[in-house]
């Protein structure tokens, strides 16, 4: 049993099989995502009642707190999966860490510009130093200080390894600088209305939300799967099963 | 004689060229090592790899597989002389010799440091700033480390150490590893020179399959 | 040679390079004094409305000098080989690191804490908030240079690795800015500080833990390469 | 018909907040696009460079 897994967990980490295995999965996560959130952004912008304090402006949750979710996991990830490729030096783990950053940086831009484009009506100015706000563009340049680190560094497996150390070191990081702007921000402004924060929310709002998550989540998984496929591809093209890859691909264009 | 290294199934490649592949030996005390191969066919990579400050190369390399003890790479016991020399510009001969001694933890008496710097041709040089000697004499302030004898070291990686050297200091230079080998050391060295001796083996990189 | 033998000699390398390269040295307090002297010019000569920004400007300055100072620390012996003979020290090559980051701090936030009183007096500080400032610019330059020594071990391979140094490292200066320029305001409106005192200080600590460890890992990949 | 609203029209106003509403979905659809979009462009240089590189071995 156990030697079964040791043995399917050692496939996975094989570039290749994962460029094999992973492809029908991506293309079933894709299709489960764009399903949930069809229904969930439907359900969100038609059917969910009006929110009673902030209009109907208030329905840009239903992308901001997917989108923050989603660029705070992604950030973690990267810290995880580099971790490992450190330690047991499987470079399928940095392929997919190196392929998250991209995917992370558009959630992050996406969670920050509805957090602004929310806060014109809600606080009636485009900008507010709140702390969620705040931390969000330090995660943002965090991410951005990711990708110049693996485009400076001449061979790709330095970067890979400079990125997991800086990404580690960036995710001890975070809780505390999450903490010190939350801790800045009431010191500030202590009476801001919190946008992401309403009462209890009705289950007609909540499950949307909760499906817009899922919805984000697993379109995020077949994004970096698929990311991950091309990164092995270029890494990997001097195996011949990528090359023979290659040429398939050459040829269909 | 015991063994000092082996190396097993070295594989390198760069820029798509693979340098060597399926590269095993084994050293033992008193052997010199003599890599040869032409620029670029991957010396100073495996030099590197041997003291383990690259990780472009694959395979596996154990220092004194017989002693149980050491670590995979037992820095108190080798002395890795890179091409870049590690010489810093704005300290003397005197203090670069004493720092790189203090970092493998060995406080050696002043009056063996400047002996070792006089056997390398830097007497009278000894405490100006190094920025103010020639190519050559900075190849020596690195060199001189070798001259100082410290029993723990069993083991040199020597990259180059022959070049920029005159006629008289490349003789000298020969003559102290041949003997440091005969005291049951170990040699590892690149050089675009031979050396001679009956302990010497060689190995040339880059030869066309 | 015991341990701290070594580590003396190391540390006392250090300040003896930082001495004969004194004229680099002086750079990053000139920029500090250039940095304060313009933000009155820039903004407003009112000195209630200065005396209201001085903690976070001469904060923000001295995060920039520093910074400014950051690359070269790994760059000379990066470039004559000295960096691979420390990795291959038979010292843990942490401690040697954090030496060298402790001479760092020694030469730059050092001097840079010992400058602020006279710039805190150009910028109208309450003169009671001055014996704070200098304490927390004291650890807050000292975590800085620990922190940003894992930057200028990453980019220490890199030909421009100035600027990206300064991209990667200072979001992570984030909360060192926040409680250094807290604590400071608070004591100058008569405000309990302890508080962001002990923070600055745990931050401190934390990273004389932690950061050598990553700085190490990045001094091989550069070295390894 | 139009669910919570009355009307299309409706719909579109978001009473009143509908410019805030539809600049953010626009933008999560800009995200989208580019996720779906620039794997394809990675593949299209990674056939093109493999391309390169095949004639410069038959070269």
């Amino acid at each position: 049993m156990w030697q079964t897994l040791v043995r399917w967990f050692h496939k996975w980490t094989s570039p290749k099989w994962f460029y094999t295995l992973s492809k029908p999965l991506s293309f079933w996560l894709g299709w489960a995502a764009t399903l949930l959130l069809v229904t969930a952004l439907v359900w969100g912008l038609m059917f969910a009642p009006i929110e009673r304090l902030q209009g109907n402006s208030y329905r840009i949750i239903f992308l901001h707190v997917p989108a923050a979710f989603l660029s705070q996991a992604i950030y973690a990830a990267i810290a995880v999966m580099g971790l490992i490729g450190l330690v047991w030096r499987i470079k399928l783990s940095f392929y997919a860490a190196k392929q998250c950053i991209p995917v992370g940086i558009s959630m992050a831009v996406l969670a920050l510009a509805t957090g602004a484009i929310w806060g014109k009506p809600t606080w009636g100015t485009w900008w507010e130093w709140d702390a969620r706000l705040t931390s969000m563009l330090v995660l943002l340049l965090l991410y951005l200080g990711l990708w110049a680190l693996h485009n400076a560094m001449e061979r790709p497996e330095s970067g890979d390894r400079a990125a997991a150390i800086l990404a580690l070191v960036g995710v001890v990081n975070l809780p505390i600088i999450k903490f010190s702007v939350e801790w800045w921000n009431t010191l500030h402004q202590p009476a801001t209305l919190k946008i992401t924060e309403p009462p209890p929310m009705h289950p007609m709002m909540l499950t949307p939300l909760l499906l817009s998550i899922l919805g984000f989540f697993l379109a995020t998984a077949a994004w970096v799967l698929i990311r991950t496929r091309l990164e092995i591809l270029e890494r990997e093209r001097k195996a011949n099963w990528a090359r023979e890859e290659l040429n398939q691909m050459g040829k269909v264009e | 004689m015991s063994a000092v290294l082996t190396a097993d199934r070295l594989y390198c490649e760069r820029d798509e060229r693979v340098l060597f592949e399926a590269l095993s030996f084994q050293l033992d005390q008193g052997d010199i090592l003599h890599l040869k191969g032409p620029n670029g066919s991957g010396k100073t990579t495996l030099l590197r790899r041997l003291v383990g400050l690259s990780h472009v190369v694959e395979g596996e390399v154990r220092w004194f597989p017989e002693d149980t003890e050491t670590s995979v790479e037992p820095n108190e016991k080798i002395w890795y002389i890179a091409h870049r020399p590690a010489v810093t510009l704005l300290q003397s001969p005197l203090e670069n010799l004493r720092y790189g001694l203090a970092l493998h933890g060995h406080q050696v008496p002043s009056e063996h440091l400047w002996q070792a710097l006089a056997q390398v041709g830097l007497r009278g040089f000894e405490d100006i700033p190094s920025h103010q000697l020639s190519a050559g004499q900075q190849r020596r302030v690195a060199l001189a480390r070798l001259f100082v004898s410290v029993p723990a070291v069993k083991a040199w990686v020597l990259d180059e150490p022959l070049t920029a050297l005159d006629v008289q200091a490349v003789d000298l230079l020969k003559d102290r590893i041949r003997a440091f080998a005969s005291d049951g050391g170990c040699v590892i060295m690149t050089s675009h020179h031979g050396i001679e001796g009956d302990q010497v083996r060689g190995l040339t990189l880059g030869v066309p399959a | 040679m015991t341990m701290t033998a070594i580590l003396a000699r190391v540390l006392r390398r250090e300040l003896q390079l930082a001495y004969r390269r004194r004229a680099d040295l002086v750079n990053p307090l000139l920029f500090f004094l250039i940095v304060v002297t313009l933000f009155p010019i820039g903004v407003t000569p009112d000195l209630d409305k200065l005396a209201e920004m001085a903690a976070g400007v001469l904060w923000v300055a001295a995060l920039l000098a520093n910074l400014l100072s950051l690359d070269l620390l790994f760059r000379s012996d990066f470039e004559d080989g000295s960096l691979e003979q420390l990795l291959l020290a038979s010292t843990p090559p942490t401690l040697l690191v954090l030496c060298k980051v402790i001479a760092h701090w020694l030469v730059t936030g050092l001097p840079l804490t010992l400058l602020s009183p006279v710039l805190s007096v150009m910028l109208a500080l309450p003169a009671g908030a001055v014996p704070l400032l200098m304490l927390t610019l004291a650890l807050g330059t000292l975590t800085l240079s620990l922190i940003g020594g894992v930057g200028a071990a990453l980019t220490v391979g890199l030909r421009k690795g100035g600027l990206l140094l300064t991209v990667l490292i200072m979001p992570m200066f984030v909360p060192v800015i926040i409680f250094g320029t807290a604590a400071v305001q608070a004591a100058g409106d008569g405000l309990p500080w302890a508080g962001q005192l002990a923070l600055l200080a745990a931050m401190a600590l934390g990273a004389l833990v932690l950061t050598p460890l990553a700085t190490v890992a990045a001094l091989r990949i550069a070295v390894g390469d | 018909m139009m669910g919570y609203f009355d009307s299309l029209a409706d719909f579109i106003a978001m009473g009143g907040h509908g410019l805030y509403v539809w600049l953010s979905y626009a933008l999560g659809a800009g995200v989208f696009l580019f996720n779906l979009l620039s794997p394809r462009l990675i593949r299209k240089r990674l056939v093109t460079e493999h391309k390169r590189r095949l004639r410069r071995e038959q070269a």
